[in-house]
């Protein structure tokens, strides 16, 4: 196994793991404001990629126009969703918000495959051209994008929770919502701003993944699967570990084909990240939440 | 504690209440069906039942299967129906789930009184429904290729797809026929990709085509770099991939990506005689060989003879109703039907499920889209070699392959 | 001979010394009161006692067993009970369920014997639940038996709790500010409860602010000042005690934290 | 309290039960008994869940695995070794039970979302290893030709035999679950949900408990999985995977936590809307069509509306209405606005 090989191995596991990051940061999103983990965030991944094929393909517009119409509708049906399915039962348990989440998913998914179809759906890459070669290794021109927008969107997403007063609000959400309320924060409001903000993210992820795996009606699940496994692995609530985690379960599962078999490569990866938690239950960066007796 | 009593007793009325609300009116459900052509006529009509995957991860197999079975079961019944009385197609979708198809084949058996099934779309489906046809007496006619529908012998079961056993030997003949002699396997972990898998490695070796990697990956995966750069480092001529989903367009342009050059060829499988595969791929399609049925490309039944009238006229009918060529899986459900109809044509619209069965058991020359079907008591598969050719993808599309 | 001996006992955090060398002795049938100024290390005390927590070093020997860094299921099993500063209750269940969980171990209906509803988990079903009533009683809570735990004002909560604490049969129970909440009839009343558990052989160890309370109700006071044992004796005593009044009122210019 | 009340509650459940039981003389709709016999099998599973998940609080996304590993094992025995069907059954339950005691291990750690990816994460390497474990499973070709089930002379070869082989199982398995729940073992489940402090000075030991609720609630998943495979006499690996698992725990949160009729009623409910559109009676085609069409969706929707307008599920509504009409029912504290204004020291008395 010499230095080219080894490093595309490097390679596929840091697209595939970038990809999961993406998904890992909307879970994140949602997590941090709320406390619940969006089983519907693999279904914005979706309309992201088939909304902006529909867009493409119906107006006959620029790639960038048809992108930024697919994640603005996205973005709408995120916050649609709060407004309509989460916000009447904002106090209720979280697991009764999950379950409302996982009836959104199932709904996504069938209401998708009515209005785009049950084949997949493609979508040209940003920048056509041949891949670029590094050290020997070769990376796809639209693996960069994927890597480049999951840079900008955590570099992003660290200056908005850390820098502004909405992302001060949003962290005093995730710590007690009546707490939040006596400070004056419109708790609905930044609840409503999260989802909406995750499903742009998770929009702009299935756009931009798409013309490398190209979208159907059904990827949300797969994909949301290995993006909670990702922000899990990570450790929940912060968006740095979110993509660290992403990144590891890529590279776990790309250094598995190479050196185990590619027949196990996913319960390896689960095996691996089963161990970590049991090493550290709350994730390779999370902080250990302290019963205080 | 016992609070849990009081809600269990409850609920227990409220349950009672509604089977008993469910039982009164279950005498009479009346249940979607295709009839399509002429108004009530005076003769019953014959009730064919389906068994398709309108939903669930084959739902994109499912929906041109209906298409096609919709266009025909009019075709017929135009055309007189069967011995005088039309026939109506019950369309039930086992959202490609095995304990769904023997629920929707219980109901079609008692309800609806089926004489055959059409279906399942999957092998899952196909193989979970054998037991409740068999029992009843109802043949089954399926459009999924596993080999294992026929390999494991079922005197009720029969087959329209080409079976793996000979899409593989086929393939490795063209293969051998080009010098490519040593290959490696790229294979999802779906019932169509292991299948395909197990079948290969079982005839590469007697037919002189050696295996030098074994990779695989999971439907929904979203990147097979890494299994290609393993592929790629043994050395093959060609990587032999088993996937009819839309991971196979993914794989072709990883392989292209770290083969710029395309020196390893890509084979493939009827199951990508599919256009989404050629948009999904784009140039990294272009050199792709496949085996398949002649659906592809009518003209390779041959031009004038009775297999390309009945393909162009099939493919003419399907564009007008729905505006796309029929791919491989509108061909198996069109070749399904007009099975069983050629069969209750035979035995008489009357037919119980044990002559229709042996009248199905006796299709002899039938011509169908996915070929000429010839059944025996120990072939319900009814294809053979003749009936593929190899294409080959070049500038967007598919081509006879030298 | 003492119930329980707290020998030396010392819980380190880090840099920070919650408890430094803390011995006591408590006897059968005493109300032994541990009293002393916010963050004096007393619920830590406790928790190290209890099993909640695991002391840096030391002993605590209850009934001659030694309970130090026992988990603290076994050291209920071993016969000590205790309530919490913010009470532990369950809240979704009713008051008598809360008494009869308390109940867990002295009973031992297992799943098995409870799936099949065989007699002698029947049996003794119905005995726990007549002791749980009489323990609802004895604090003053036989109405609230089918209440929600959740349902009930803070005062109730925490007689809810001591009578749990009880349930388990224990021969010494530990209440962690029981009075903190409470109106002045509300703390007449815990004195009574105090009392009635005493008279009926629990010994009771109590970490109190109340000192009206303290001083009524208790037979020896331990009083702790950051980690420290200053003072003990009995009520009268530790009252006119100057470490105790220096710690509370800090009249002396101490020396300089 | 005990007296009338408990007395008409046995009456009225014991009615169900007959009525449950009667359904095959009244009907010989082999396709009604069949899709019922499902939505018994989905209760036995649901019931063990109810008690893990209502009662002792752990979440598991991981128990479509056990059903699994029941219909593979008791499938395999029974098919290729020639075992009698209740030695399979044996093997199923013991080895979903072993399963569960595997299981119970990171909840011992884990919690909330992190426990819920741990079971994830078994279920999905349950599955890969059905599909590739294929001379035992059959791998994605399922194994088929599983014998009906048979206790001595008596052979469950009919669809009636069946729904009542199922459906005494579940009521069987109903009885004993509320045997537990209403006793010693199903307190200290619920204590331990209610808080983990307050159960351990209870003397309960939270390691023991989840164990026990982990083992039974997997145990059940494997009677239930291997009913299901001498039922259907066909296995395939996709009735296992996530999708199932995460109806499960649908049907859980819809039907309400610490109750077992609730799940069991939604375990019905959610069982019988994707065949809503062949049992229902007298509708016309295109209202079956439009069903059919729509059926995923309708499954999306009927979730999300119980969760909106019954946040407690289908138990918090039951509750409120026999707490409206007498009995003593009292509303669930989440759904009901506790009398009079809670007062601050009780906000501040169970911020932990």
């Amino acid at each position: 196994m010499h230095a080219a090989e080894l490093l595309q191995f490097v390679i596929a596991g840091l697209k595939n793991g970038s990809i999961y990051a993406l998904v890992a940061l909307g879970f994140t999103i949602v997590y941090a404001a709320t406390g619940i983990i969006n089983f519907a965030q693999g279904e914005f991944y979706m309309l992201g990629g088939m909304v902006s094929v529909f867009v493409l393909g119906a107006l006959k517009v620029p790639l960038a126009v048809a992108i930024a119409g697919g994640v603005a509708l996205t973005v709408v049906v995120g916050a649609l969703v709060e407004r309509l399915a989460l916000r009447p039962r904002r106090d209720a348990g979280q697991l009764t918000l999950i379950i409302i989440t996982i009836g959104v998913s199932l709904l996504l998914r069938s209401v998708a495959r009515h209005a785009f179809g049950a084949n997949e759906l493609s979508l040209p890459a940003f920048s056509p051209g041949p891949s670029v070669m590094f050290m020997g290794a070769a990376i796809e021109r639209q693996a960069l994008w994927v890597w480049a927008i999951t840079a900008v969107s955590v570099v992003g997403l660290w200056l908005v929770y850390e820098k502004t007063s909405f992302g001060r609000a949003m962290k005093a959400c995730s710590i007690s919502h009546e707490a939040a309320r006596l400070m004056g924060i419109d708790t609905a409001r930044v609840v409503a701003l999260a989802f909406a903000l995750a499903a742009g993210l998770g929009a702009i992820a299935g756009a931009a993944v798409t013309p490398l795996t190209s979208t159907a009606f059904d990827v949300g699940a797969r994909i949301g699967l290995k993006g909670f496994a990702a922000a899990i692995l990570g450790g929940l609530g912060d968006f740095r570990a979110a993509v660290a985690g992403g990144l590891a379960l890529g590279l776990v599962e790309s250094l598995s084909v190479a050196y185990i078999s590619s027949t196990y490569k996913d319960a390896i990866a689960l095996v691996v990240l089963l161990a970590v938690l049991f090493l550290r239950p709350q994730g390779l960066f999370g902080r250990m939440a302290k019963e205080k007796v | 504690m016992h609070r849990a009593w009081k809600d269990m007793a409850a609920m227990a009325a409220a349950g009672a209440l509604s089977i008993t609300m469910v039982l009164s009116g279950c005498a009479s459900p009346a249940n979607q069906a295709a009839t399509g052509g002429s108004a009530k006529p005076a003769v019953a009509p014959v009730k064919i039942g389906a068994i398709l995957s309108l939903t669930g991860s084959y739902a994109g197999l499912g929906a041109p299967e209906k298409r096609a079975i919709e266009l025909e079961v009019k075709r017929i019944n135009d055309a007189g129906g069967v011995g005088g009385a039309p026939i109506e197609v019950v369309v039930e979708d086992d959202a490609t789930d095995a304990q769904k198809a023997v629920a929707a084949a219980t109901k079609l058996i008692e309800k609806d009184r089926v004489v055959a099934i059409i279906g399942a779309t999957g092998t899952g489906g196909t193989m979970a429904i054998r037991n409740e046809a068999s029992r009843a007496g109802v043949p089954i006619v399926s459009m999924a290729g596993g080999s294992v529908i026929t390999d494991t012998f079922d005197a009720n079961t029969f087959q329209t797809p080409w079976p793996n056993r000979v899409v593989v030997a086929f393939t490795l003949k063209y293969l051998k026929a080009n010098g490519i002699t040593r290959i490696a396997l790229l294979s999802d972990s779906s019932g169509y990709g292991k299948d395909g898998h197990d079948v290969t490695v079982k005839q590469a070796a007697a037919a002189g085509v050696a295996i030098v990697a074994d990779e695989t990956f999971n439907p929904g995966d979203t990147d097979m770099t890494a299994q290609l750069t393993k592929i790629k480092a043994a050395g093959p001529q060609a990587v032999w991939l088993w996937n009819a989903g839309k991971e196979a367009a993914t794989a072709a342009k990883n392989l292209r990506q770290i083969d710029p050059s395309a020196t390893i060829r890509l084979v493939g499988a009827p199951g990508n005689g599919r256009m989404e595969f050629i948009t999904g791929a784009g140039d990294a399609a272009e050199g792709f060989t496949f085996a398949a049925g002649k659906i592809l490309l009518p003209a390779t039944y041959g031009a004038g003879t009775e297999e390309y009238k009945v393909a162009t006229s099939f493919v003419d009918r399907f564009k007008t109703a729905y505006g796309v060529a029929p791919d491989i899986f509108a061909g198996h459900a069109y070749d399904a039907l007009t099975i069983v109809a050629e069969a209750l044509k035979k035995a008489g619209p009357g037919a119980d499920g044990a002559k229709l069965r042996t009248a199905i058991e006796g299709t002899k020359g039938l011509i169908g889209i996915g070929g000429t079907f010839t059944y025996s008591p120990t072939d319900h598969n009814g294809l053979s070699e003749k009936d593929l050719v190899v294409y080959r993808v070049s500038k967007g599309t598919w081509e006879l392959a030298k | 001979m003492s119930l329980l001996s707290v020998h030396g006992l010392t819980r380190r955090f880090g840099g920070l010394v919650a408890l430094d060398g803390v011995s006591f002795d408590v006897h059968e049938g005493e109300i032994k009161a541990v009293i002393g100024p916010n963050g004096a290390g007393k619920s830590t005390l406790f928790n190290c006692i209890s099993g909640f927590d695991a002391p840096t070093c030391g002993h605590v020997v209850f009934a001659g067993v030694a309970v130090a860094g026992m988990k603290p299921h076994a050291v209920v099993r071993a016969g000590m009970a205790r309530t919490f500063q913010n009470t532990q209750l369950f809240d979704e269940m009713t008051g008598l369920d809360n008494v009869l969980a308390g109940m867990h171990a002295v009973t031992h209906t297992g799943m098995l014997a409870a799936s099949l509803r065989l007699p002698g988990a029947l049996r003794e079903e119905r005995r726990s639940r007549e002791e749980a009533r009489r323990l609802l009683r004895l604090v003053g809570l036989g109405d609230a038996a089918d209440s929600q735990a959740g349902d009930l004002p803070h005062g109730l909560r925490r007689l809810l709790e001591i009578a749990r604490a009880l349930a388990s049969r224990p021969r010494l129970v530990l209440l962690d500010e029981p009075a903190a909440g409470l109106n002045t009839a509300e703390t007449r009343e815990l004195a009574d409860v105090l009392y009635r558990v005493r008279d009926g052989g629990v010994t009771v160890v109590v970490v109190e602010h109340d000192m009206g309370l303290v001083m009524e109700v208790s037979d020896g006071i331990v009083v702790l000042d950051r980690g420290c044992k200053i003072a003990e004796g009995p009520p009268r005593l530790v009252q006119k005690d100057r470490a105790v009044i220096e710690a509370y009122l800090g009249e002396e210019p101490s020396d300089d934290v | 309290m005990r007296g009338r009340d408990s007395y008409i509650a046995w009456a009225l459940v014991a009615a169900a039960a007959v009525a449950v039981l009667a359904l095959p003389l009244l009907t010989s709709d082999r396709y009604l008994l069949k899709v019922f016999t499902f939505v018994g099998l989905n209760a036995i599973v649901v019931t063990g869940l109810a008690l893990l998940f209502g009662y002792a609080g752990q979440i598991s996304l991981g128990h479509a695995a056990f059903f699994g590993i029941g219909a593979y094992a008791s499938g395999f025995v029974t098919t290729k070794l020639g075992w009698p069907f209740l030695a399979g059954l044996a093997l199923a339950v013991g080895l979903s039970a072993v399963g569960g005691l595997l299981l119970a291990l990171p909840s011992l750690r884990l919690k909330g979302h992190y426990l819920a990816m741990a079971t994830l994460g078994f279920s999905e390497i349950a599955s890969i290893l059905f599909v590739e474990a294929k001379p035992i499973t059959g791998g994605n070709d399922g194994l088929s030709g599983i014998p009906y089930a048979a206790v001595g002379a008596l052979r469950f070869s009919t669809p009636q035999a069946n729904y009542w082989l199922v459906w005494g199982v579940a009521i069987a398995a109903v009885l004993a679950v509320s045997g537990i729940v209403s006793s010693r073992p199903g307190r200290a489940m619920a204590a331990l949900h209610g808080s983990e402090l307050g159960a351990s000075a209870c003397g309960i030991d939270p390691a023991s408990v989840k164990t026990g609720a982990f083992t039974v609630s997997a145990g059940l998943a494997g009677l239930a999985g291997c009913l299901y495979a001498h039922v259907l006499g066909f296995v395939a690996p996709s009735s296992f995977a996530l999708d199932t698992s995460i109806v499960l725990v649908a049907m859980l949160v819809v039907g309400g936590s610490r109750s077992l009729a609730g799940p069991v009623a939604a375990a019905a409910l959610l069982t019988l809307v994707p065949f809503a559109d062949s049992i229902l009676p007298g509708l016309s085609p295109a209202t079956v069509a439009f069903l059919q069409e729509w059926k995923g969706d309708i499954s999306g929707v009927v979730i999300i509306a119980v969760m909106l307008f019954a946040p407690g599920g289908i138990a918090g509504v039951v509750r409120a209405l026999r707490g409206r009409f007498g009995g003593p029912g009292r509303p669930t504290r989440a759904g009901a606005v506790s009398a009079g204004p809670a007062s601050v020291a009780e906000e501040e008395g169970s911020a932990v």
